[in-house]
């Protein structure tokens, strides 16, 4: 069946519901009117939707750490930590790696294991496995919202459970859960699966529910050039604002460069504003994410201080509505919950230090937002026309001709052509523009700030200076210069 | 993906093991391991134990390099080399390296139950890949190939 | 006897050194000619002059602690381990504070206890107890170059065994070195004693020897507006030139707000060139110094890093020449050395990672810049008017009529009159001006400033904003909003 | 400088003790002092045990309060209360805060050092003006003197 842009047919989805609830017995558990009653007695203060808003409006930028294990009594506990002693704006609760993949019975096994070994086996809180009534005991135990956090190319039960288990916010998309989640699924399929998330939402939305749905913006986590991720964030807000979303945050990964960082949430939403009225989506309420640096820490705590209040500086320059905020444990692996309040809590004293400071705009700063805007509307407008005018067609398209194409991805369905690297002054620029559609200046423009880098280096502009912009900024730098 | 091996290189099968998908560092291992002078049979991420053997077979390669960032590792990595052994390919280098298990824990444990585990080398988050590629030389001098 | 900016007569000085190095015992060790060979055999990457010049010509922002203990092998181990460990570019030895007071008895009782005790009980090295000898072996221990900092007003014997002892940067000031610092000594006798300290410079400096001279620039370090810093600032500059001395520091005490600090070290380093220009210094060069915040610290340590990530990114931001770095214990008291290396590591990680991105040159950055100039340059020209042209005798008298005025200062000799409060944004404005000479529209622009926030904030702009200014940083915000 | 006490409110000598010139949280201390009703007699910073004697029996003082923010408190307050004690004024409150000592320690080891140097109260750094306040009001109270 060739999937298109179009909002799924009710009877359809409600048919197709139950067999998704059929996929693992605490399906059974959902009643979606009275998951529709119950999230209208949740309080005010712990919904995504209304929180968001008022921080939107004010200018202020919320926080928001990763945080997921294995065992509810355990990770209840970690929530209220993370709110408590991390000052914890918003809480999220992040997904075991096998109910990722779908494979409850995995996660299941990781449950056990934990319970056996006194320690979480799992990477995340398994939300499928534990149902509905557990993932209601996790929001009411906190006065804040939480988020579901990801990863999950199919995550249409994961959204059933916790959707009905009482979460006001769920992260994903079909191309962005995908591309850097999976090794082979296909591009159509999860944007299937990701229209029928929407669509949940959107159903809700009709039940008069505010639900927030999050893109996840940075990827790979690993150079990505704004132009690239913008594009995936605007494709998934028009196709979740087509199933009937009506507020979604949209995400940037910090690269390092103030200017550039600052020039990327503000093309984010000036974009994001302009393609949703476009498209008749003028009643979609948009929300900015900035995530602090995703690619190598230094394993130095005190140097990964450094490297979280640089990204809490940029997220409040930026007035990006919410920062996801790092730790100081992040080369280590996954951190304690003391390593994850710490890395809050250097986030709120930046946040709160820089609240009242504004940036003003230079002229740098705007020729970083045109340069990104014109990218990301090249490939867009691609997109739109490799579709005949249909996003869902036109993105399968897109991908498969590379003219979408994100760096150090695993999916096999991604060309990998493109190659990110640093300019002379730490923005990312592209290397190799692979099929990227774009316009002989732009590339012009790229080639140049790269090989002004290459002089002052005195070295070829190639992989080699890609590998040392990836170690760079674990090694102390932000420019990966030759030794 | 390498072949069959078909020149004097040693031949290196590396690959991200479970449900993980981290691809960055797979990617540079690749290079890193090609600049060095070996073959290299990437298989990429979110590779089971019996692909890991299928892939070692197929190309006769001298190691197996495991690489899990996500913290499952401990569960995934059980037993690798037993099933190794049961393909006739128990002596194959194996090592393994990245954020072997959930949280901060004590390296010199967590080295321990992989070593345990039958891996010829284990690694911490942070290690280069220069690190391992000269250990793999040292092994593979040490058993005649190099 | 009335004191001018004059040169001091070298045979008066050569006899006053007699008299100083006879207050101490070690003051026998000090034989001049010899310490010009000494210092003569310094390898070059050991001296300040140096390395400030060098990392001026690149835009490089260089990194040093504060650290000083009471036992020689302790101090040098010290340094070591912030050299190594804490990878800092410079290294302190900061005096202890009976030392400053020149209480050698103290001192030398504080060694003994310390020895007993088998922890420094005192807050430095006593250098002048350890005299000229040890001195030397603390500056070969390490492969950097050694400043001495410390806040004493009669610091004729310091200056002597530590240069002597073969330190290479001298920090302090007749006034800088005063008011902050002590409570009743007259201004009339601590510029002729540092009048003294800057003539023994001067009189390396003739014989060949290159050392660096520091007034401090942060003085009473809590909410000093940059006028006033930067008055005292320019004052000691042109008394040490006169006296001699060829290479200078000017410091600054960050204030928080980015725009502000910046603005501060430009202007601090244009107002240095013009002033030491138009006496005919032009052959003087200047260095800037950022110190990190000097006020109150969150107790949390996280927290902390925030503070000093924030720090070092404004002192890059400005391109200082250094910056004085302070440690996540700040709120605790002196610091462990594994603190004291974790606050260097964390500014070398933010200095590195903006070394390659400028800041560009804003509206209200010139705005801040010009008033700055034009606050400083009023100050300065009553201050000689006040002395006839006699910038000596204009200083005393400008303290005694609050001309100058140094907000929460000790000093008896200090109006004390001057009140700073934080405007809307963060910057440091007055909300006193005592008897500072500012013109109608300067006064203007900062109650303009003030009353803005009064308004935000609904509240009369008084004493209990600036108290509450003072606790904020430690309190998690920039600006002491009502609660 | 406060004079002699010629109200009713309770005198409380403040001041900064030894070579330590830190004057800032003097000033504000003494802001929120007199705030609260008290007579301040502020001998600033750089206060030998002398001149705290001298000031409290001056002015009548219920209280005094050192600070030390240098970290050499503890030899500058060794003996203050014996001081007190020959000069007859033995049982006046002394209270003490700040950075007592060099270096980050134990801060319970930190407040039986100072109470058994025979301090009323001691507090750590970071302390608000209000608690020490809230407490020397209890203390007045409890001796009948609020």
């Amino acid at each position: 069946m060739t999937i298109k842009d179009k909002r799924l047919d009710e009877e359809l989805f409600l048919k197709e519901r139950e067999e998704v609830l059929k996929a693992w017995p605490t399906g059974k558990e959902v009643d979606f009117d009275e998951a529709v009653a119950y999230h209208k007695s949740i309080p005010e203060e712990r919904i995504m939707v209304n929180t968001l808003m008022k921080a939107d409006q004010v200018g202020k930028t919320l926080i928001q750490p990763r945080a997921g294990v294995a065992l509810p009594e355990e990770h209840i506990g970690l929530l209220q930590y993370l709110r408590e002693e991390g000052e914890a704006d918003l809480l999220p609760t992040t997904i075991d790696s096998y109910t990722r993949q779908n494979q409850y019975r995995e996660a299941e096994n990781g449950i056990k294991e934990s319970r056996e070994m006194g320690r979480s086996m799992l990477n995340g809180f398994p939300a499928v496995n534990h149902g509905v009534k557990v993932c209601r005991q996790v929001n009411e135990a906190v006065n804040v919202p939480v988020q579901v956090r990801h990863g999950t190319p199919d995550a249409r039960l994961l959204a059933e459970i916790t959707l009905a288990g009482g979460f006001t916010d769920f992260e994903g998309g079909g191309i962005s859960y995908n591309i850097p989640y999976a090794k082979s699924v296909a591009i159509e399929d999860t944007i299937r699966y990701w229209q029928y998330v929407d669509r949940l939402v959107g159903y809700y939305q009709e039940h008069g529910v505010n639900i927030n749905r999050e893109p996840f913006g940075p990827l790979t986590g690993t150079l990505v050039p704004p132009s690239i991720s913008h594009s995936v964030a605007i494709i998934e807000a028009l196709l979740a604002a087509r199933q009937g979303v009506k507020y979604l945050s949209l995400g940037y990964g910090q690269n390092g460069n103030l200017i550039q960082d600052v020039a990327a949430i503000q093309s984010l939403r000036e974009l994001a504003r302009d393609y949703l009225d476009k498209f008749g989506y003028d009643d979609v309420m948009v929300t900015t994410v900035f995530h602090q640096w995703m690619g190598g820490f230094p394993q130095d705590e005190s140097k990964a201080y450094a490297v979280i209040s640089w990204g809490a500086a940029a997220a409040s320059l930026s007035r990006a509505t919410k920062v996801i905020v790092k730790t100081p444990h992040e080369a280590m692996g996954i951190p304690t919950k003391e390593a994850n309040a710490a890395g809050l809590k250097t986030t709120k004293q930046i946040v709160n230090m820089l609240q009242d400071q504004g940036l003003e705009q230079t002229h740098n700063m705007d020729e970083e937002k045109e340069m990104i805007i014109r990218e990301t509307e090249q490939i867009l407008n691609r997109v739109l026309e490799l579709g005949d005018g249909d996003l869902v067609q036109g993105t399968v398209r897109a991908f498969s001709a590379g003219v979408m194409d994100i760096p150090f991805a695993p999916s096999k369905h991604n060309a990998g052509q493109v190659l990110p690297a640093r300019d002379n002054q730490g923005a990312v620029r592209y290397l190799n523009f692979g099929n990227l559609p774009f316009s002989h200046d732009v590339k012009e423009y790229h080639r140049e700030k790269l090989s002004e880098r290459g002089q002052v280096e005195d070295r070829e502009v190639d992989f080699q200076m890609v590998i040392d912009d990836i170690y760079a900024i674990g090694k102390g730098m932000l420019v990966g210069r030759p030794r | 993906m390498a072949g069959k091996n078909d020149d004097n290189k040693p031949t290196v099968v590396l690959g991200v093991i479970g449900a993980d998908v981290h691809a960055v560092g797979n990617q540079i291992l690749e290079h890193a391991l090609r600049e060095a002078g070996f073959d290299v049979a990437n298989i990429g991420v979110m590779v089971s134990q019996k692909e890991f053997v299928s892939a070692a077979i197929e190309t006769g390669a001298e190691a197996i390099w495991v690489s899990s960032l996500y913290g499952h590792g401990e569960m995934d990595c059980r037993g690798l080399r037993e099933k190794c052994i049961e393909a006739g390919i128990g002596d194959i280098l194996i090592y393994v390296g990245g954020n072997l298990v959930v949280g901060k824990q004590d390296w010199e444990k967590v080295r321990k139950l992989f070593l345990d585990m039958g891996f010829d080398r284990v690694y911490p988050p942070g290690t280069l890949p220069e690190e391992a590629i000269a250990d793999l030389e040292e092994d593979l001098k040490s058993r005649g190939v190099l």
